[in-house]
C-alpha cells in the first residue's frame, strides 16, 4: 500500500468546474493514518485539493514532509493520551456521593517526571528540526537562477542570462514559472510594493517576497507537471486572486521553451484582424505592456512605460502570452475547460508537449479574456478606479477599465492569439 | 528618603539595612551627591574627548562602558535604587534587561539575514 | 501629582499631613465642579472608582464587542460557505477579518480579562479596592474610547483592512488609502493606555494590598495568573506603542519608517508587532488558565494539584514568551540561524504549558467531580486547548511551518487556543462567578445547552480548518475557488461548508448564553451565599459584595483559606469534615467588622481625561487644531485630578461626617 | 500609612513600600521598552540616508555635549531638591526644583535650536529614514523632558500654596525618579546617537 500511484490514469471524470490534477495517495498519509488517527490521517486520501501540503513532489518538500509526518504522529499520540486521561477522570471520579477526598497538594516526583518527558520529546524534535532548517537553506549547488518579483496581484519571473540553459538574453514572463525537472532552481524573490509570499506546496514551503530585500527559495520538481501555488502573505485587495503555478518540463522541453521565448517577434500579416489588433495594442496597451520586438508603424521599437502608469512599476510582459495557460495572477484560465484538463491532467510523459503547444484559437477561453479586456477591475478587484488616483499621483494599481469597444476587443483577441 | 517611609519600612519590613554604613539610611549626603555628579561630569568629558582623540579599537567598547557606568551611577545613587527596597530594582531591571534582550536580538536578526 | 491615590483601601483615620495644612480639600474640587458623591443612579457608574463597578463595566463592554466581533466572524463564514462567495466584496471582507480579530483580541478577550481581574483580584487577596482607584476608572474609559475610535472608522470611509497584524508596507498610506488604519492605530493606542495603567495598578495591588498572612504562595492561582499577565502587559504594551507611533507618524505626518523607496526595512514592523504579539497571546490565555485553575479544584473538591508548579509554569510561560516572537516570521526571510533559534525556543514553551495541562488533569484525578456548567467549560478547555497547543507545536517546527503558515491550519490553531482556551475559560468564569457578581445563579439547564452547542459548534467550525489548511487553503482570502478545491472526502467545498454551519451552531450557543443572562436577570431566586462550596476569599463576603468588600479583612493561613475555615481534616481517616457553614464564617467576619471604613470617592476626572483622547485622535486624523482642543481637555482634567484628594472629605458626602473623622484627609494619608 | 501599620494591622501594604513609588518604578521599567523600541528603530535606520544630509553632516558634537552636560547636572539639582524635601526644607525644595526646571528648559531650548539648525541644513522629519527616526527618538525624549518641566513648575506652584495632596516629600521624590529616568535615557541617546559614528 505504500507505493505511489501518481502515474495512475484517470478513472473518473470530474465535474466540469473541478480542474485539479488527480493526486495520489501518498506514503506519508499511510504513516499518518495509522498514527494520528482518522480525521487528520484521512486528510490526504481521496483526490486532494490543488495545494495539498502533504503531497511532496520534489526533494525540498519531501524533506519537510519527512520531518513533519512523525511530528504530526507524536502530536496526535499526545493528544490522544490527554484526551484519554481526562475522559477516564471524568468517568471514574464523577461525584457519586463519595466523601470529599484528601486535600493532597501534589506529588513533586510525578510532577517533575511529567515535565521532563515532554522536554525530552521536544529535544529530539528540535535536533531534527535544526538539521532540516539548514539543509533547506543550502544554495551553493544551485543550477538555475530565476528572479521572482511579486506585485499587486501577480508574479513576474525574470530569467537572467545563463548560457548553460541557452538563456542568452533575459526572459521575462508572468504567472507561470517554467522550470526544468530534476534541477535545483533558486528563486531570488523580491517585491515591488507590499510583502507577498511565494508558495508552491508540492515543491517547498513559503518564502516571503519583501520589497527592498532579496530572499531565496529552493525549488526542485521530480516529474514534469503543473504545480499550483498561491501568494500567502496578505497583500491587499486581490490577495485572494494572486495565484501562480510552477510548470516543470523535461530538460529538452525546457530548452524548447527557452528557445521559443527568445524567438524574434513576428508581426501579424497585413490585412488580418490581428494586424488591426496590433495597432490597437500600440495605441492602448503598450504604455503598460511590453511585447518584445513590437515596432511602431514608424519602425521604432515600442517600449512600454508601465512605471509611468502603474503605481508598482510594472505590468505583465505579454510577448509570449499564449505560451502560458493562465493569466491575471493565474486567476483565469487561458484554456477552455476541456483543453485545460487535457494539459493539466496529462501523463508526465506527454505533459511537456501538450504544455508547449500553448493556446490556440480553438482552445482559448475567450470569455474570460474578453471580460478582462472589457473591464478588468470588474472581474478582479483592483484599485484602478480613475476617480481614486489622488493618493498614487494618478497611477493605477492594477489594470484599469480602458473602455474598449467590442470591435477593438475582437481585434485585440486576434492579436493576442499571435503572441506565442 | 522621607521620614515616614523610613520609619515605616523599619517597622513593618525590617530590611532597609542594605544601605551600607556610610550612608544615612536611604540617602546620601549633599556632598556625596556632588561627588557623584563630578564623576559623571568627568566621564562625560572623557566621552566627548573620544570625538577629538582617536582611541583606536578601544573606541566603541570604551564608549559603551562609559555609557553603562553613567547609567548605573544615576540609577543607583540619584535614584536611590542601590539603597532602596530590592523590589524596585527587580521591577526596573526586569524592564531594562528585557528591553536590551529583545531589541538586541531583533536587531541581530537583521544581521543574520543571509541571502 | 496625578498618580497619588489612596494607598490602601479602607484605610481608616490617618492624620498624615502636617498639622499646619489641615484643610487641603476644597469643598469644591478644582475648577467648577463639586466632586460627585452619588452611590446609585447613572452618575454612580460614570464617575465611579469602585473596582467592582468598573469590573462589571469592563465586562459589559467586552461582551458587547464579543457580539460585534462574533457577527463579523459569522459574516466571514457566510462569505466562505460556498465558492466565489458574494456576501461581501473584497474590500469589505478585508475589513471584516481585520476588525474581527482586532475586536476579539483587543476589545473582547483583553477587557474581559481586565474585568474579571478588576472584580475578583482585590476580593481574592482580601483588599478593599485596587491601589489606584481613579487610575482604574481612567483605564476603563480609555478602553471604551479606544474601542469606539477603532470602530468609528466603519462610518468614516471604511475600517482598517490590513489584517490584525497590519504588516507594513501594506498598511501604509498608499496601500490602505482609507482612514481605517489611522483609526485603528490611534484607537489601539488609546486602549493600550488602559492596559498599561491597569497593569501598574494591579501589580501594585497584588504586591502591596494582600490581606495579612497571604504570602505570595498562598495567593489564589487566578490572582497569580493575572499578575503574570500584568507583567506581560507592562512590558509588551510599550512595544506596540512604538510600532503604532511609527505607523501613525508615517500615515499622518509622512515619516519614512516603512517607506521602502527610502530604504526602510518592512521587517522592522514585524519584529515590533510580534515582540508585542507573542506575549499578547499569553496575555489572552493566561487569565483563562487562572479561572479554570480556580474552577477545577472547587468542583473536584480537591486543591489544585501541584500549586507551585502551576504558579512557576505560568511565570515561565510569561518569561519564555518573550523569546519566541519570530516564530510568526519563519517565512519572512530571517535567515536560517534566526529561524533555528526561534524554532527551538518555541518548542521550549510547550513544556511549561504542558505542566498546566498535566496538573489540571491530576487535579481531577481522585476528586469528587461535580459537573456544573462552569466545570464543563473548564474540562472543555483542557481538551480543546491541548488540541490547539499541539498544532502550535507542529508550527514551531519551522520547516513544517513554512507549509502551514498563512493557511487555515494556523487559523485552526489559534481558534483552538483562543476559543477553546481563552473563551472557554471566560465562560467558565461567567458561570462560576455570576452569583458572586449579581447574587443570582445562571440557569444550569440553559448553561448546559450553551456549553454543548459551543463545544459542537466550535469543533465543527474550527476542526475542519485543520483540513482546509493542510489542503493548502490560504487564510485571508475573500473568495476561494472551486478550481483548486479538489474532490472526494477532503475537498475544500465540503469542509468550508461544515465550518460555516459550525459557526451558526456556535452563534446559537452564544445566544443561549445571552438568553441565560436575561432569564437570570428576570428570575427572583437569590443565589445562596456559597453556591459552589468554594475555596477562596472572594466567596467570604456577601453576593454581590458590599462596596467595601469585607466587613473585616480576614487573616489568611492557607491557600484555599475559605475552604479551610469550613472544613477540617479528620486526623485518622484523612477525610474532610465540615466544621462551619459559609454563613457562620461570614458571621464571624461581620462580628469583627472594622469600625471605620472609608472608601475612595467618585471623581469626574478619569472620564474627562479619557474623553479628551478620542478628540486628539480625530484631530490627528483630520485636523490638528482639533487635536489641540483634545489636548486642552486632557490638561484640564490632569490639573483637576492632581489637586483632588483621592477621598472626599466628609462634608462632601451626603451623610455628612457619619464616619466621624472630620478634618482628617484620609486620601492623602500616604507617607 | 506608617501609622496604620501599627494601629490597624491589615491595612498596611504587604511589602512595606509605598504604592506610588512601586507604581512609578513599574512605569519606568515599562518605559525602558518604549525607549528601547525607539532607539532600536534609530539604530537600524541611522545610516539610511537616501536623501538629505547624513548624521556626520549635521551633528554638532560640542553643542550637544554642552546641552547633555546641562541635563546631567539637572539630575544633581533634582536630587538636592529631593533631599531638601525629605528634610522638610520648603525653601530649599522650591529653589532646587526651579533650578532643575531651568536646566531642563535650557536643554529643551538647546534641542529646539538644534532641530532648527538641522532643518535649515536640509534634514526634515520626512527627508530620510535617518531624519524620521532621529526626530522621533529625540522628540519623544524632548517631550518627556517638557512634561517633566511642567510637573516641576506645577509642583513649585502648588507647593507655594501648600496644596500638595499627599506627602510632599514623596511627590518630589516621584517627580525626581521620572526626571532622572529621562536623564539616563539621554545618557544612552547621547552615546548611541551622537558619539558613535554610523
Ligand atoms: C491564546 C493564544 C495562543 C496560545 C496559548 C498559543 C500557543 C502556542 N502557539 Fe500560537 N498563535 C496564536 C495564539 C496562541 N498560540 C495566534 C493568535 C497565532 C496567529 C497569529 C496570526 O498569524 O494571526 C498563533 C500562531 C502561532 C505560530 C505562527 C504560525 C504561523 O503564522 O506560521 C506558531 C509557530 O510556532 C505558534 C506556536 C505556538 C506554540 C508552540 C504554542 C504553545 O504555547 C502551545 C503549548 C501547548 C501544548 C503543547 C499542549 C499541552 C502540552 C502537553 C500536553 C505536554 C506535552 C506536549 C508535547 C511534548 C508537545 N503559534
Ligand atoms: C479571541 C479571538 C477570536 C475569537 C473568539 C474568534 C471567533 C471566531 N472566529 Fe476568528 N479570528 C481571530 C480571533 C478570534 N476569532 C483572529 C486573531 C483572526 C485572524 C485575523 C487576521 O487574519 O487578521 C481570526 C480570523 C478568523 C477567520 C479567518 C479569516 C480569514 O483568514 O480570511 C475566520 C474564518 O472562518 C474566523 C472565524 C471565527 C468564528 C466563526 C468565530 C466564532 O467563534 C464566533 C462565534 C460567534 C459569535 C460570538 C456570535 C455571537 C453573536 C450573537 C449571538 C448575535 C446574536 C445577538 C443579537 C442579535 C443581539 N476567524
Ligand atoms: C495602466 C496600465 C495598463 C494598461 C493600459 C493595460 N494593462 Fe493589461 N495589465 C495591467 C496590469 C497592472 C496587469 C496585471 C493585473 C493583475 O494580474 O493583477 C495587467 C494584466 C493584463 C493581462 C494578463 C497578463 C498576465 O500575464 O497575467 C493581459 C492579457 C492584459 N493585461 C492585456 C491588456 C491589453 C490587451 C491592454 C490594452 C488594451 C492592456 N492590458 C492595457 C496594466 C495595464
Ligand atoms: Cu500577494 Cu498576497
Ligand atoms: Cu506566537
Amino acid at each position: 500500500m505504500n507505493h505511489r500511484r501518481s502515474t495512475e490514469p484517470h478513472v473518473t471524470r470530474r465535474f466540469s468546474l473541478s480542474r485539479m490534477r488527480r493526486t495520489p495517495l501518498s506514503r506519508a498519509m499511510v504513516r499518518a493514518t495509522t498514527a494520528v488517527g482518522a480525521v487528520v490521517g484521512l486528510g490526504s486520501c481521496a483526490t486532494n485539493a490543488a495545494q495539498d501540503t502533504w503531497q511532496p513532489k520534489g526533494p525540498n518538500a519531501k524533506m519537510i514532509d519527512d520531518l513533519q509526518q512523525p511530528i504530526f504522529a507524536v502530536a496526535g499520540i499526545i493528544g490522544i493520551i490527554v484526551f484519554a486521561a481526562v475522559s477516564y477522570a471524568i468517568w471514574r471520579f464523577k461525584d457519586r456521593g463519595q466523601p470529599i477526598p484528601e486535600q493532597t497538594h501534589g506529588k513533586p516526583a510525578l510532577e517533575i517526571t511529567l515535565t521532563v518527558i515532554p522536554a525530552l520529546i521536544l529535544a529530539v524534535v528540535g535536533v531534527f528540526t535544526f538539521r532540516v532548517i539548514f539543509d533547506l537553506a543550502k544554495t551553493d549547488d544551485t543550477e538555475l537562477v530565476i528572479n521572482v518579483t511579486g506585485q499587486q496581484w501577480w508574479w513576474e519571473y525574470d530569467y537572467p542570462a545563463q548560457n548553460e540553459w541557452g538563456i542568452t538574453q533575459p526572459i521575462i514572463t508572468s504567472g507561470q514559472l517554467v522550470m526544468p525537472v530534476g534541477t535545483k532552481v533558486l528563486l531570488r524573490e523580491t517585491s515591488r510594493d507590499v510583502i507577498h509570499s511565494y508558495w508552491i506546496p508540492a515543491l517547498n514551503g513559503k518564502r516571503d517576497a519583501v520589497p527592498g530585500r532579496i530572499h531565496t527559495l529552493r525549488l526542485e520538481a521530480d516529474e514534469p507537471g503543473i504545480y499550483a501555488g498561491q501568494c500567502t502573505e496578505f497583500c491587499g485587495l486581490s490577495h485572494a486572486n494572486m495565484r501562480m503555478e510552477a510548470v516543470a518540463l523535461s530538460k529538452e522541453d525546457f530548452a524548447t521553451w527557452v528557445a521559443n521565448q527568445q524567438a524574434a517577434y513576428q508581426s501579424p500579416a497585413e490585412g488580418t484582424l490581428a494586424k488591426e489588433g496590433e495597432s490597437v495594442f500600440l495605441n492602448q496597451c503598450v504604455r503598460c505592456h511590453q511585447v518584445d520586438g513590437l515596432k511602431r508603424p514608424d519602425g521604432s521599437l515600442a517600449i512600454a512605460a508601465p512605471d509611468e502608469n502603474v503605481w508598482s512599476g510594472a505590468a505583465p510582459n505579454l510577448t509570449n502570452l499564449m505560451t502560458r495557460n493562465t493569466f491575471a495572477g493565474a486567476m483565469f484560465d487561458l484554456l477552455r475547460d476541456a483543453c485545460r484538463d487535457d494539459v493539466w491532467n496529462a501523463e508526465s510523459a506527454e505533459f511537456g508537449a501538450k504544455y508547449l503547444a500553448g493556446v490556440d484559437e480553438a482552445c482559448l477561453n475567450v470569455n474570460d479574456l474578453r471580460a478582462w479586456l472589457r473591464n478588468a477591475p470588474e472581474v478582479k478587484p483592483m484599485y484602478a478606479n480613475p476617480a481614486l488616483l489622488a493618493d498614487t499621483n494618478g497611477k493605477y494599481r492594477g489594470m484599469p477599465n480602458l473602455g474598449l469597444s467590442e470591435s477593438d476587443i475582437d481585434k485585440l483577441v486576434a492579436y493576442l492569439l499571435t503572441l506565442k | 528618603m522621607t521620614m515616614h517611609t523610613t520609619e515605616h519600612t523599619a517597622a513593618s519590613h525590617g530590611d532597609s539595612a542594605h544601605g551600607g554604613a556610610e550612608h544615612a539610611e536611604h540617602g546620601m549626603s549633599t556632598r556625596g551627591y556632588i561627588n557623584i555628579a563630578l564623576i559623571l561630569a568627568a566621564i562625560t568629558a572623557l566621552e566627548v574627548s573620544t570625538y577629538y582623540v582617536d582611541f583606536g579599537p578601544l573606541f566603541l567598547p570604551a564608549l559603551l562602558i562609559m555609557m553603562v557606568v553613567k547609567f548605573f551611577m544615576v540609577v543607583s545613587y540619584f535614584m536611590h535604587l542601590k539603597f532602596d527596597n530590592k523590589l524596585f530594582s527587580w521591577m526596573f531591571y526586569a524592564g531594562l534587561f528585557l528591553a536590551v534582550g529583545v531589541y538586541v536580538a531583533a536587531l541581530g536578526t537583521f544581521h543574520f539575514f543571509l541571502r | 501629582m496625578a498618580i497619588i491615590e489612596r494607598p490602601a483601601p479602607g484605610t481608616t483615620l490617618v492624620p498624615a499631613l502636617a498639622p499646619s495644612a489641615p484643610a487641603i480639600t476644597p469643598a469644591r474640587t478644582f475648577g467648577a465642579l463639586r466632586r460627585p458623591v452619588a452611590t446609585t443612579g447613572w452618575k454612580s457608574w460614570l464617575f465611579t472608582v469602585d473596582h467592582k463597578k468598573l469590573g462589571l463595566m469592563y465586562g459589559a463592554t467586552a461582551l458587547f464587542f464579543f457580539i460585534i466581533g462574533g457577527l463579523e466572524a459569522v459574516l466571514i463564514r457566510l462569505q466562505l460557505a460556498a465558492p466565489e462567495g458574494k456576501v461581501l466584496n473584497a474590500d469589505l471582507y478585508n475589513q471584516m477579518f481585520t476588525m474581527h480579530a482586532t475586536t476579539m483580541v483587543f476589545l473582547f478577550v483583553m477587557p474581559m480579562a481586565a474585568g474579571f481581574a478588576n472584580y475578583f483580584l482585590p476580593l481574592q487577596i482580601g483588599a478593599r479596592d485596587v491601589a489606584f482607584p481613579r487610575i482604574n476608572a481612567f483605564g476603563f474609559w480609555c478602553l471604551l474610547a479606544g474601542g469606539i475610535v477603532v470602530n468609528l472608522a466603519w462610518f468614516f470611509g471604511g475600517a482598517a483592512d490590513g489584517g490584525w497584524f497590519m504588516y507594513a508596507p501594506n498598511s501604509g498610506p498608499v496601500f490602505s488609502p482609507s482612514h481605517g488604519v489611522d483609526f485603528w492605530a490611534l484607537g489601539l493606542q488609546i486602549a493600550g493606555i488602559a492596559s498599561l495603567t491597569g497593569a501598574i495598578n494591579l501589580i501594585v495591588t497584588v504586591l502591596n494590598m494582600r490581606a495579612p498572612g497571604m504570602t505570595l504562595m498562598k495567593m489564589p492561582i487566578f490572582t497569580w495568573m493575572i499578575t503574570v499577565v500584568q507583567f506581560l502587559l507592562l512590558f509588551a504594551v510599550p512595544v506596540i506603542t512604538v510600532a503604532l507611533f511609527l505607523l501613525t507618524f508615517q500615515r499622518s505626518f509622512d515619516a519614512k519608517f516603512f517607506d521602502v523607496a527610502a530604504g526602510a526595512d518592512p521587517l522592522l514592523w514585524q519584529h515590533l508587532f510580534w515582540i508585542f504579539g507573542h506575549p499578547e497571546v499569553y496575555i489572552l490565555v493566561l487569565p483563562s488558565f487562572g479561572i479554570i485553575s480556580e474552577v477545577l479544584p472547587v468542583f473536584s473538591r480537591k486543591p489544585l494539584f501541584g500549586y507551585p508548579f502551576v504558579v512557576f509554569s505560568g511565570a515561565a510561560i510569561g518569561f519564555v514568551g518573550w523569546g519566541v516572537w519570530a516564530h510568526h516570521m519563519f517565512a519572512s526571510g530571517l535567515g536560517p540561524v534566526s529561524v533555528a533559534v526561534f524554532s527551538l525556543a518555541t518548542m521550549a514553551i510547550a513544556v511549561p504549558t504542558g505542566v498546566k495541562i498535566i496538573n489540571w488533569t491530576l487535579t481531577m484525578w481522585g476528586g469528587k467531580l461535580v459537573f456544573t456548567t462552569a466545570m464543563k467549560f473548564a474540562v472543555g478547555l483542557i481538551i480543546l486547548f491541548t488540541i490547539g497547543g499541539l498544532s502550535g507545536v507542529t508550527h514551531s517546527v519551522a520547516p513544517s511551518d513554512t507549509q502551514q503558515t498563512d493557511t487555515y491550519y494556523i487559523v485552526a490553531h489559534f481558534h483552538y487556543v483562543l476559543f477553546g482556551g481563552a473563551i472557554f475559560g471566560i465562560f467558565s468564569g461567567f458561570y462560576y462567578w455570576w452569583p458572586k457578581m449579581f447574587g443570582k445563579m445562571l440557569n444550569e439547564r440553559l448553561g448546559s445547552w450553551n456549553f454543548w452547542l459551543m463545544v459542537i459548534g466550535m469543533n465543527l467550525t474550527f476542526g475542519p480548518m485543520h483540513i482546509l489548511g493542510l489542503q493548502g487553503q490560504p487564510r485571508r482570502m475573500y473568495q476561494w475557488t472551486e478550481a483548486r478545491a479538489g474532490e472526494g472526502f477532503f475537498n475544500l467545498g465540503f469542509w468550508n461548508l461544515i465550518a460555516s454551519i459550525g459557526s451558526i451552531i456556535l452563534t446559537l450557543g452564544v445566544l443561549f448564553f445571552l438568553i441565560n443572562i436575561v432569564v437570570t436577570a428576570r428570575s427572583k431566586v437569590r443565589a445562596p451565599l456559597d453556591p459552589w462550596n468554594a475555596r477562596s476569599l472572594e466567596w467570604m463576603t456577601s453576593n454581590p459584595p458590599k462596596e467595601h468588600n469585607f466587613d473585616s479583612i480576614p487573616h489568611v493561613n492557607h491557600l484555599d483559606e475559605f475552604f479551610h475555615r469550613k472544613y477540617e481534616e479528620d486526623p485518622t481517616t484523612h477525610t474532610m469534615r465540615e466544621v462551619a457553614t459559609a454563613e457562620q464564617v461570614l458571621a464571624e467576619l461581620e462580628k469583627n467588622a472594622d469600625a471605620h471604613i472609608h472608601m475612595p470617592s467618585p471623581s469626574y476626572w478619569p472620564i474627562v481625561l479619557a474623553a479628551g483622547m478620542p478628540v486628539v485622535a480625530l484631530g490627528v486624523i483630520y485636523s490638528i487644531p482639533v487635536a489641540i482642543v483634545g489636548g486642552l481637555i486632557m490638561l484640564y482634567a490632569i490639573y483637576g485630578w492632581a489637586l483632588e484628594p483621592a477621598t472626599a472629605p466628609a462634608i462632601d458626602h451626603d451623610e455628612s461626617s457619619s464616619n466621624g473623622h472630620n478634618g482628617h484627609a484620609v486620601g492623602a494619608s500616604h507617607g | 500609612m506608617a501609622d496604620t501599620a501599627v494601629a490597624h494591622e491589615g491595612h498596611t501594604s504587604s511589602t512595606g513600600i509605598s504604592n506610588v513609588k512601586l507604581g512609578m518604578w513599574l512605569f519606568l521599567g515599562s518605559e525602558c521598552l518604549l525607549f528601547g523600541g525607539l532607539i532600536s528603530t534609530y539604530m537600524l535606520y541611522r545610516g539610511r540616508v537616501s536623501n538629505g544630509p547624513t548624521p556626520e553632516q549635521v551633528y554638532d558634537i560640542p553643542f550637544t555635549s554642552v546641552s547633555s552636560f546641562v541635563l546631567l547636572m539637572s539630575s544633581l539639582t533634582m536630587v538636592l531638591a529631593v533631599s531638601a524635601a525629605a528634610k522638610k526644607d520648603d525653601r530649599g525644595t522650591n529653589l532646587w526644583l526651579v533650578v532643575t526646571a531651568l536646566l531642563g528648559a535650557t536643554f529643551v531650548g538647546g534641542q529646539v535650536y538644534e532641530f532648527t539648525a538641522f532643518y535649515n541644513e536640509g534634514l526634515g522629519f520626512t527627508t530620510s529614514l535617518f531624519g524620521s527616526s532621529f526626530y522621533t527618538l529625540t522628540g519623544f525624549h524632548g517631550v518627556h523632558v517638557t512634561v517633566g518641566i511642567i510637573m516641576l513648575m506645577a509642583l513649585v506652584a502648588i507647593n507655594k500654596r501648600s496644596r500638595v495632596p499627599g506627602s510632599k516629600a514623596e511627590t518630589v521624590e516621584m517627580i525626581g525618579l521620572y526626571w532622572h529616568f529621562v536623564d539616563i535615557v539621554w545618557i544612552i541617546i547621547f552615546t548611541l546617537v551622537y558619539l558613535i559614528p554610523v
